[in-house]
C-alpha cells in the first residue's frame, strides 16, 4: 500500500519498460552478478573466481572499473578528510587535533588489518559468524583477479574504505576524553570481533543474510548500526566529560563542521552508488535517492529546530544532513524517490529528537552523537528499507516478511556490537591502565596531552 | 600623566580614535577585551540545547596623556563612544609615574 | 579569420583525421546522440525514452555512466563546500556561518523542488518558455530508463547539481544583510520563475535555443548570467550594507576562499566536462579548454593587478580563476585550446575592471561580485562562444549568424532574469515584512542574528 | 628470493590465471597498448596518431576515457588545494598567503607553458634528452586524436597535472623567504630545462628509458627525486629563515594540514593508478598498493616517533602519510600488497630519520622537507622498485640489472636537476636583484609584503 | 575607586565570576594573556625537534570597585581561584582618580 | 611596588625576557594588543580596493615589581626592545597598592 506509492517509480518503471530488472534481483540487466550488494554469492568478492559458473562469466568492464576505482577514493574521502573535519570542528579547540589524529591512525591502522586478514576473515568462506583465513596478506589475489566485473583489488579497496570509516565514525562518541592509546586497542578489537563478524552475517553469506535475507545494501547495520552502538557503550563506560552537560561544549570551528558534512555527501555517493559494484541504472537511482533523502532530511531538521527553538542552526542543517545518509545507506538500492523523501523526513525528525531531548533526558555524554545519528538513523533506514521494498520480479509485497528479516538483523547487530564493545574496552582498560585520559590531561586538552602540539597558532 | 582606560564598543573605535586625532592625541594602544555588566548577552543554541553568552566582545582602549590633556581627551572618548544604549562602557583614569619612549629614552610628556 | 585561428587546433584535427566529427554537430563518432549538450532533441532528457527513434539506439554505456555519476558528485562538490568556502571566506567573521547556511540550505532546498517539479517544467515537453508537468516526482523515470547512453536518473541528477549551484551563486551578491527567510523565499521564486523558463529556452528546446540555435555548452546563459543579474538586481534592491564603501571589509579568511577556489576549480571540470553526457573525445576537449582558460584567466588578473596594484593578491588571482572558468563554460565544446587561452585571458581582464572600476564608479555593492565575475564573465564567454565558433561540417565560419545567436540568447537571459528577480524580491518583501536584517543585527553579524551560533571558538 | 616474497601476489595470480599479463608489458590484456606509463611507444601519446601500426589499433575506450578524465581532476586536487593546504598549515600564519599563491600561481602559469611548448618538448619526438616542436600549441591534436585508448586530450591534461605538482612541490623548500618574482622565474626555468628533460629521458624514449630501461611507473624520479633535489638546493642557496634554527616555527594551522595530506591522498589515486592510463587489473592493484604503503608508512612514523619522542604527532603521521605516497609512486605499477608494506614501511623510517635527524645535523633549512620527503621518498621508492621487481613472462628475477637501471636513472636526475636549479637560481637572482625577500619583509610576513593582504581576520 | 587586577587559570573565570557576583559586583572585563612565571610550561614537537612554550593561557580580569567593596572582592577571587596549585596567579590593587559611565556620564561610584 | 607597562614590537619578546631574567624578574603578564601611534602602517588591497592598516601588532608587557627592582627592570626591556626605528614603543611605570599571591595569600614583595 504506502510501500507501492514510495517504491512506485521503480515497479511502474519496471512495467512500463518492460523489463522485470530490479536492484536486489539477478536479472538487473548487464550488471547482473553485481547488482546486490548483499547477494552472499558475490559479496565475498573472492568466490567470483571459485565457482567456475561464474568463472567465464567473469569479463572485466571497464566503465563498472572506472566507476569502482573512484568510488573508493570517494569513501576515502568520507573519512579523511570529511569525517575528521566535521568531528574536529565540533571538538574544542584543545582537542581537535586528537580527533583528526585519531581518524588518521584508524584509517592507517584498519588499511593494514583489513589487508593482513579482516578481508579474508570477513568476505572469505562461509562460516556462519566469521569467513575463513584462504586470503590472509590476499593471499590468491593478482591483478588479473576479478570479482564479477571489476578486479577484485579494486573490490578489496573499495571494502577497505568501508572497514575504515566505520571505527572512526565511533571516535565521535568517545572524543576528549579517550587516552589516544587505548583508543587504538579499543578499535582494533572492536573491528576485528564485532565489524568484521557483522559485515560476514550480513554480506558474506553468514547468518542474517542467510537466514534472513536481510537487505542492506550499502552499510545501514553493518556500517552505521554497529558504530552508533559501540559509541554509545563506549561513552557510558568512559563517563561524561568534566562539565557535562553544565557548561556548554560549542564547536571550536562550525565553518570545519560544514565542510566535513558537505565532504561526507559527496562520498556517500561512492559508498552507495558504489555498493552497485557497477556503473548503472541502479547505481544511477542509488546516487539520485541519497541526494533526495539527504536534502530532506537536512531541510527537516532545519525546519523543525527553526520551529522549536526559534532558528536553524548551521550545525544543526550539517547534522540532518548526514542523518539522511545514513538513513538511506541501507535503502538506497531498493527505494524511489518518493521513498527517500520519506526515509530522509524520518531520519531527520528520529534524530533530532534523540541528539536533542533523548541524550538529555537519558543524560549520557555521546559527545558528537555518534549514536543519536548514525545508530538511530540507522536503524530508522534499516526498517524503512523492508517497509518501502517491492518484489518487481512478482510485483507482490512481501513487508511481513522483509520487515521480520530486516528487524532481525538490526537486533543481532545491536547485541553483537554492544557485547563486543563492553568486552573490548575493559581489555583496553587493563592493557593501558585505564582508558581515559587524567583529569588534568583532559583539562590541558588532547592536542598537547597525546601529541604535544597545538591545534593552532593564529 | 595620566592613563585613561576606555572601555567601548567595538564597532565605536574607529569614531574614538578619530576624536582623539582631533584633540592632537596621535598615540594609542587597543586590546580586544570581553565584558561583563549589566548589557545582557545573547542565547546560542548547540544540538537543541540553549546557552546564554554574556561576556560581550568589547575594545579597551588606553592612553596616556598629559594631565592637562587629560579632559579633552576623556571628552573625546565619552561623547565619541556614546551610543546612549546600555553597554556603552567605561573610562578609567589612573595616574602615572613615569613613561619612557623606547627608541630614544626621552621621558615624561616627551615620551607621549 | 581570428575565428580559424582560434578554432584551428580542432578543424586542422578534422581535415588530417579525415574525420568531420565535431562538437556541436550530429556526427561526433560513437558519442553522436549525446554531443550536443544543447541539442533540443536529447537536451529534455526525458525524449530519450519518448521519441521510438532513439528508443533501440538507447544502449547504457558503463564508461559514459562511470564518468557522469562522478560529473555529478564533482558539480556538487562545487557548491558544497567549494562556492561556500569562497564565499564563506570573503565574508566578515561575523557572517560566515550565514553563508555556509545560505549554500547549505539551497542545496537542501533546491534538490527538492527539482525532484517534485523542476525537473519536469525544465526537460519535459516542447513548450516555447516552460516545459510540462509530465514528469512531476519523476513520474515514469525509473531504474531503467536512459537518456542517450546514461541512465535518465543520473542525467536527472547531474542537471540538478546545476540547479543547486545556479541560484547559490546569488547569495555572494546580497550577502551579510539580508533576511534568512528572505532568501530562502526569493531563491524559490527565482528558481521556478527564472532559472527553469531559461533552461527550457536555451537547453529544453524552447524559444532561445529553437529560434536561436543559440549555443550554451555547459551553462553561460543559464548559469551565469542568469544568476549574475539576479544578484545585481538584489543587491541594488537590497541596498549597501553598513559602512560600505567608507570602511574596509576585508575577507576574514583568505585561505578559505583559495580552497573554495581550488575545489570550484577542479569541480568545474565536471560541470564542463559532464555536459557533454559521455566520456569521450568532446568532453577530454572540453576540461583541456576549461584547464587553459581558467589558468590563463588567473594569470591575467594576477598581472593586471600586480601591474596596476602594485601587487598581486591571493583573492584576486582565486577571483581571475573563477572568472576564467565562467567564461569558458558555453564555449567548452566548441572552442579549441588557443581559443580558450583568448577566452580566459578576455574574461580576466574585463571581470578585472568590472569588479574593481566599475563596481566603484556605480557604486552598488555587489558583495562579492557575483555580477561582476559571473554576470560580466557569462557574458563575455557567450560571445567569443559565437566568435570563435566553426561550423567543421561545412569548414565555412558563420560567425554573423552565430553571434546573432548568442547575442540575442544573453538579451533575453538578461531582461527575463532582471524582471523575475525584481518582483520576486518584491514578493519576498511583503511575505517577510521586510528582506533586510535589522541595523542591530547586520552589526552584530547575521551568525548570531539568524542562526544563534558563532563561526569560531579560538 | 626477497622479491619473490614480496612481488609474488602478482605473479602467482599470473600463473594461476594461466594469464603472462603483467603491467610494463605488452600483453597485458585488453589495455595493451597503454599497460606501460614507461613504454617509449606510447608514453609520447602523440605518437599514438603518427604510427600507422597502432593506427588501426586506436579506438577509444569510454571506460579508459572516464577514468583518466577523473584521474586528471584528483592529481588538480592534488596541488590545489591538497599540496597548497598541507604546506600552508605549515608555514607561519604571516606567510601563509604566499604559499597559496605560489601554489596557485604555479598551477596557472604551469598550465600555459606545458599547453605552449611542454607537452611537445617532453613527449614528442625522440632526442635522446629532448623532445621536439611538433606539438607546440598542441599542433594536430584535436577532439578525435586518441593516444591508445583514450583522446589525446585526456593524456595531455592529466599530464599537464604532473607538470604543474612538480615545481608547485619545491615551494615548501624555500617557503617564507624568496621573493614572488623570483619564485616564478626560478620555477619556469627549471619546469623547461629539469622537468621537461626529465620527463623525456625517463617516459619519453630519451636516454635513461631507451639506455637502461629504468622504472618509473608514476614518477618518482621524474616527479619527487626531481623536485625533491631542487629544493635541496634552492633552500641552501637562499640560506636560512631568520632564527632558524634557534625560535621554534611551529606549524600556524595543523587541522590545514592534515587537510592537505588527506587530499593528496585521495588525489594519489589519480596520480599512481591513473597512470595506467586505464581502467584496468593494474589500475585497481596501482589503487590497493598506494593505499597500503601510504598507510604502512604513516603508522610507521606514528609509532617511531611515540617510540623516540614519547607522543605521536598530528603533523608525523600526515608527513609520513606523504613519504609513504611518494615511495610507492615508482613502484605502483609493479609492486605486490606486501611489497607495499615493505615499500611504505622503509620510506617512513628513512624520511622520518632525514627530516629529524640528518637535517638537524646538516643544518640546511628545507622549510617543510621537500627533500627529506620527496628527494628521499623518492630514491627509497626507486630502489625498492627495482629489488621487488619480477619479471612475471619469464619468471625470472632480474633483480641486478633492474637494480641497475633503478640506480643509474637515480643519479641521473639527481645531478641534473641540480645543476639546472641551481643555474636557474643564479639567474633569477640576476633578473629579480636578490632572489631573497628583505630582512623586513620576511620579519613582517610574505602575506603583506608580497600579497598586500592578510591572511584571517579572526 | 580601586582596580583589582587578577590573573587566573582560565577554567577558573566561571567560579570566579560567581563568587564576584555573591558580594554584589556586577561589572568586570576580561583578557585573554598569556603568563609567564614559576609555573612550569610544555613541551612541544614539531618534526622531531621539541621545544618548551612557557608562556602558558591565563585570564586577566579587571574590576574596578569602591574602596569599601575592595577586601570583599579580592577575598571573592583568591578564594574562588584558588586550587592551590602553582600557577594560580596574582591579584594586583591600584588606585583609579576617577570612572565615568559613557552611556550618563556618570561618574565615581555611580559609574560603576 | 611599582608596575612597569611596556607595549614592543612583537620579534623582541624573546629578548626582553631573557633581560629581565637576568636582572633576577621570573614573572611577567604578556597580553597581543594593537597600536596606534607615529609609526605609519602598510596598505593592504581588496579586490582593486586599497585601504591602510594603521593599528599595528605589538606585545604589551606587564611586570609588577619592588620598588627597588624597577629602574634595573625598565633598563633592561628599554635596552632589549630598542632598534632604534619609529614603533618601538613605550614604558609606563605607576604604582602598586597591593599583590597577592592565590594559591599562597602571601602579600606585598612575597607575593611576586
Ligand atoms: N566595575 C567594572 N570594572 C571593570 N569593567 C567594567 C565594570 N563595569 C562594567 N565594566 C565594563 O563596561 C562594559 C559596559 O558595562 P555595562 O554595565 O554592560 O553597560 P553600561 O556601561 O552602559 O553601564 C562591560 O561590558 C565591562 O566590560
Ligand atoms: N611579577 C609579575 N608581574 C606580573 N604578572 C606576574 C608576575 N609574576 C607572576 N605573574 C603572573 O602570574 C601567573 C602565575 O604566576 P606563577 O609564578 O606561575 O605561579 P604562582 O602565582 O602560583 O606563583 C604568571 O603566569 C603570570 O601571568
Ligand atoms: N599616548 C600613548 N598611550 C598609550 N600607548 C601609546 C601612546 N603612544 C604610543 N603608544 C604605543 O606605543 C607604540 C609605539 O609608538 P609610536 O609613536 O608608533 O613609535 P615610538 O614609540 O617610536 O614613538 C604605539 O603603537 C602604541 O601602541
Amino acid at each position: 500500500m504506502i510501500a507501492a506509492l514510495f517504491a512506485a517509480p521503480l515497479s511502474a518503471q519496471d512495467a512500463a519498460g518492460g523489463n522485470e530488472a530490479t536492484p536486489g534481483t539477478e536479472t538487473a540487466g548487464e550488471s547482473s552478478d553485481t547488482s546486490t550488494g548483499t547477494d552472499p554469492e558475490t559479496a565475498g568478492g573472492g568466490d567470483a573466481v571459485d565457482t567456475p559458473a561464474e568463472e567465464e562469466a567473469a569479463v572485466l568492464n571497464s566503465g563498472d572499473t572506472a566507476w569502482m576505482i573512484v568510488a573508493t577514493a570517494l569513501v576515502l574521502l568520507m573519512t579523511i578528510p570529511g569525517l575528521s573535519l566535521f568531528y574536529g570542528g565540533l571538538a574544542r579547540r584543545k582537542n581537535v587535533l586528537s580527533i583528526l589524529v585519531q581518524c588518521f591512525a584508524c584509517t592507517a591502522l584498519m588499511t593494514l588489518l583489513w589487508t593482513v586478514y579482516g578481508y579474508s576473515v570477513a568476505a572469505s568462506g562461509d562460516g556462519q559468524f566469521f569467513g575463513d583465513f584462504d586470503k590472509l596478506c590476499l593471499k590468491g589475489v593478482g591483478v588479473d583477479t576479478l570479482n564479477g566485473t571489476i578486479p577484485e583489488s579494486v573490490y578489496f579497496t573499495f571494502q577497505m574504505t568501508f572497514a575504515i570509516i566505520t571505527p572512526a565514525l565511533i571516535v565521535g562518541a568517545f572524543a576528549e576524553r579517550m587516552k589516544f592509546s587505548a583508543v587504538l586497542i579499543f578499535l582494533t578489537l572492536w573491528f576485528t570481533f564485532s565489524y568484521l563478524p557483522v559485515w560476514h552475517m550480513v554480506w558474506g553469506g553468514g547468518y542474517v543474510a542467510e537466514k534472513w535475507e536481510a537487505i542492506d545494501f550499502a552499510g545501514g547495520t553493518v556500517v552505521h548500526i554497529n558504530a552508533g552502538i559501540a559509541g554509545l557503550v563506549a561513552c557510558i563506560v568512559l563517563g561524561k566529560r568534566q562539565g557535562f552537560p553544565k557548561s556548554p561544549m560549542p564547536p571550536h570551528n562550525v565553518p570545519f563542521v560544514l565542510i566535513g558534512a558537505a565532504l561526507l555527501w559527496v562520498g556517500w555517493f561512492g559508498f552507495n552508488a558504489g555498493s552497485q559494484l557497477a556503473a548503472d541504472g541502479v547505481a544511477g537511482m542509488a546516487q539520485l535517492v541519497t541526494q533526495v533523502a539527504t536534502a530532506a532530511a537536512a531541510f527537516t531538521w532545519m525546519m523543525v529546530e527553526w520551529i522549536t527553538k526559534g532558528k536553524p542552526t548551521a550545525v544543526g542543517i550539517a547534522t540532518g544532513a548526514v542523518a539522511g545518509l545514513v538513513a538511506i545507506t541501507p535503502a538506497s538500492g531498493t527505494v524511489g524517490p518518493m521513498g527517500a523523501i520519506a526515509v530522509g523526513a524520518a531520519s531527520g525528525l528520529v534524530c533530532y529528537w534523540t541528539a536533542t531531548s533523548l541524550k538529555k533526558a537519558l543524560g549520557y555524554d555521546d559527545s558528537f552523537d555518534v549514536f543519536g545519528v548514525h545508530g538511530v538513523g540507522g536503524i530508522v533506514g534499516a526498517l524503512l528499507t523492508g517497509l518501502f521494498f517491492i518484489d518487481a520480479a512478482t510485483g507482490a509485497e512481501t513487508i511481513e516478511n522483509k520487515l521480520k528479516g530486516q528487524i532481525v538483523s538490526v537486533i543481532v547487530t545491536i547485541i553483537w556490537s554492544a557485547v563486543v564493545s563492553y568486552i573490548a574496552l575493559k581489555i583496553a582498560d587493563l592493557l593501558c591502565g585505564g582508558i581515559r585520559s587524567s583529569e588534568d590531561e583532559e583539562r590541558q586538552g588532547l592536542n598537547v596531552a597525546d601529541h604535544g602540539e597545538e591545534g593552532y597558532q593564529l | 600623566m595620566k592613563k585613561i582606560e576606555a572601555v567601548i564598543k567595538p564597532f565605536k573605535l574607529e569614531e574614538v580614535k578619530d576624536a582623539l586625532a582631533e584633540v592632537g592625541i596621535e598615540g594609542m594602544t587597543v586590546a580586544e577585551v570581553k565584558g561583563f555588566g549589566r548589557q545582557k548577552g545573547h542565547t546560542e543554541i548547540y544540538r537543541g540545547s540553549e546557552y546564554t553568552v554574556d561576556f560581550l566582545p568589547k575594545i579597551k582602549l588606553e592612553v596616556v596623556v598629559a594631565d592637562d590633556a587629560m579632559d579633552g581627551a576623556v571628552k573625546a572618548i565619552t561623547s565619541a563612544a556614546k551610543t546612549g544604549k546600555i553597554g556603552d562602557g567605561k573610562v578609567f583614569v589612573s595616574s602615572i609615574d613615569e613613561a619612557i619612549r623606547i627608541r630614544t629614552d626621552e621621558t615624561g610628556n616627551e615620551a607621549l
